[in-house]
């Protein structure tokens, strides 16, 4: 939060704020799985200094920024499959052990991206339920109900306009009740078994955003409507 | 298992591959990938073949051509549907391919349970999804999980970087992803090595896996391997990056 | 978990446990065993333990200590019978503490399955023998299996060789044994170890408990360990010794 | 077999000779676990050359001899904490490894002492069912049912004169119809579903054995009676 000027919540967040916000909440020290896509964008906005340490759940803890043109190796990939380097104090580890590091709760903040969060924290972020698609899910599910603490990343709307943020979950489920936090370029929510809460908006208003969603939506914790 | 055995080819250490056999592929992507077993493999001729690997190929390598050739009767895996991934996505639309789709985390931990003689295990990952349907579940200690069970494969297929002489194994950075649990999940396990070195010269400490789940070694000093993007974020694939693509 | 701590004594390192609270302590019999630690267990005061560890002391070591000063409640354990292990016996015997036996396997197993998020699984082990009574089974693939769930721990002790900055941890060669799964099973994980090195300086391949599994580390440059009798099979122990007596 | 000279066959077996009859039958290359107590003395009679590798559960393949007195290491122990020491081609691995790597039948040949076997190859070697012991069972029914093939080695009687090959264990199980094999100091049995077979004897006669035992015994595969 106190990487982002005053003006920035006077508008919609740019990418990069947005990027900045989700890692403002993020612990120093913490141990960070970033989902591919969106989230990725999160570790520009780390600080060095903070200790955090970023999983990467083909096998590896201490994952470094893209190679420098030259100093690829195929070796070392993200999720993605891209390239990425080793940091000081890595460690690798074979795909059974580095989903139990996720799956038994080790991995303290996991950033996904979404297709839909519902308010009660169901997310749906690997199936566009497009009949004709070849599915694909990855580590999606297993990131999304792992994660000590699982926060999604995303446009508050479709291109289409439509809203991403849902009473409840169209598309088919990644998972069920694991999303607490939804971080969009309109607002921040809280969601979870008490539905869904503003925690901040940007360049929009509370009243406005229950407009856009069709929801009704609580205060902030320690705020009145 | 008994004493790891030394092949000059990849065509011999492969062995004997019998049509419809389950082949367990390493790799994640590229990296780790066994291409060379894979094209013995494609050379060996066996066919119907039911072959559990995270991916389903990529562009014209050898596990894409094995699927284009028509070997592949079934893939179990997690992420089939890649940007390059054509020859799958067309059998899978053709109907020619089965898909068994696994959250890969179970994936995982179902080719673990193999090699470590767990008939079966409770997982919370998938429940209340359609990859959960149909699928035994439980509350256990207020989670709801379900059942899976144990991938067993007839042939597994992995890529280390070294190997000594009793067979224990090193791999290289993240390349070692599938290939630990692969080689223990297979009644016979076949690794393709960089170097092969002497007995001793690995640290005992380091070995990552034991010559015991290893039948077969070939060495490989010329190891060819699709490229790797150089530019991150290009070869981002898949539905999330699908998701986000309406955002600001 | 969040940045590993690093402590100036035992005490520190171990911090607060509660009355009740399950501690898993590793090592198989002396090696690998965190002595320091259970010491400073055994200052700290805390009573009423649930204690996972595979044996249940020997002679005069710390954790036969706790269990003699009444501080264990309830014994989780494999092998808790040895020929020094009196402490254990005379509390078991008066009916002090009680005991829950495992299968060393399952022992292992089912503390591996707390860490990696696993509620439970099926294993072939102790089907049909007395430890299986009572137990959910089933047959998998022809094998008759019994249910077996995951052991969570509040605090684990473990004794490594070394540690890094951040964490990461190295083990000395059998004394390894329960300390990676121990680790990665508790709440809160604790390791003495011989040497703190900067980061940087442990292989990243070669890393056997990353960092992310511990919350404390303190360096205890005079580890005290029980002797090793130096004569193999004199301190061999237990029910198939006691068996092979009568042979010939 | 061939490390036995003919005397041997005309009178009982020695613990030494017994050993040697055990080691006889395993293959070169092979991975095998010892049982703590009279099963080690099998790894005196495996030749050097045999690449035959021994597994210890509590964490090791390439266990070697007993170190030389002053060679001690107090982290180098094996299943009966006893120290041992390292050979070349060794490798250390945690417990849930080591018992999955027993469990998942990657071991060749377990060699295990007993109490009692059945005929049809339940064995019970962990308890001796007296209502006053402390119970413990350590690795017993993970290696009895792990292996791929499971053998006994123990005297036929007990010092009491009691037969240890029996039509049914009396005692605690440690696994059901888990042993192939059955080496003692009269004779080697096979043993499973189709019952006890004599497989040789030694210093005894087929019709001995089956007075002693009061069992019903089948030939050798491939002898008559």
């Amino acid at each position: 939060m106190s990487a982002l000027d005053t003006a920035a919540r006077r508008s919609p967040l740019t990418r990069a704020q947005l990027a900045a916000r989700v890692a403002a909440d993020i612990d120093p020290g913490s141990y960070v799985n970033l989902g591919i896509g969106l989230p990725t964008l999160v570790a520009d906005h780390l600080a060095t200094a903070s200790g955090i340490m970023l999983h990467t759940e083909n096998g590896m803890l201490g994952m470094g920024p893209s190679p420098e043109p030259g100093a690829v190796d195929p070796d070392l990939v993200n999720a993605g499959k891209a390239p990425v380097t080793e940091l000081p104090g890595a460690s690798y580890f074979h795909q059974a052990d580095s989903f139990a590091m996720m799956r038994g709760g080790h991995i303290d903040v996991c950033v996904l991206g979404a297709f839909q969060v519902s308010v009660s924290g169901d997310l749906a972020n690997w199936s566009t339920g497009a009949p004709d698609a070849v599915p694909a899910v990855g580590g999606a599910m297993d990131l999304a109900t792992g994660a000590r603490r699982t926060v999604v990343m995303m446009s508050l709307l479709t291109k289409d306009g439509a809203p991403k943020l849902v009473e409840r979950c169209t598309l088919p489920l990644t998972g069920v009740g694991c999303v607490s936090r939804v971080y969009t370029d309109l607002a921040v929510f809280d969601v979870g078994p008490d539905g869904a809460h503003v925690v901040e908006t940007f360049g929009t208003t509370h009243r406005e955003l229950e407009a856009l969603l069709d929801l009704t939506l609580g205060p902030a914790p320690g705020r009145t409507r | 298992m008994s004493a790891t055995v030394f092949a000059s080819s990849a065509l011999d250490a492969l062995g004997d591959v019998a049509d419809g056999a389950t082949v367990m592929i390493g790799g994640f992507g590229p990296a780790g990938q066994p291409a060379e077993l894979v094209v013995a493999l494609l050379e060996q001729g066996a066919s119907g073949l039911v072959v559990v690997s995270n991916n389903a190929g990529n562009g014209e390598d050898p596990l894409a051509r094995l699927i284009q050739h028509g070997r592949v009767a079934k893939m179990v895996c997690s992420f089939p549907r890649q940007v390059d991934s054509w020859h799958f996505d067309a059998a899978y639309r053709s109907g020619a391919v089965e898909l068994e789709l696994v959250p890969q985390g179970s994936l995982a931990e179902r080719i673990r349970a193999a090699g470590a003689g767990i008939g079966a295990f409770f997982t919370p990952t998938g429940f209340g999804t359609p990859l959960a349907e149909g699928k035994e579940h439980r509350r256990i200690e207020g989670v709801d999980q379900v059942l899976e069970y144990a991938i067993h494969a007839d042939v597994a297929l992995v890529r280390a970087d070294r190997a000594d002489g009793v067979g224990n194994l090193v791999y290289r950075k993240t390349a070692r992803n599938f290939g630990p649990i692969m080689a223990a999940a297979a009644r016979r396990s076949v690794a393709q090595v960089r170097d092969v070195v002497p007995v001793g010269a690995l640290d005992p400490e380091a070995v990552v896996t034991p010559g015991i789940y290893v039948d077969a070694v070939v060495e490989l000093t010329e190891v060819t391997s699709t490229e790797v993007t150089s530019t991150a974020g290009t070869s981002t694939v898949g539905a999330v990056a699908a998701g986000t693509e309406g955002l600001v």
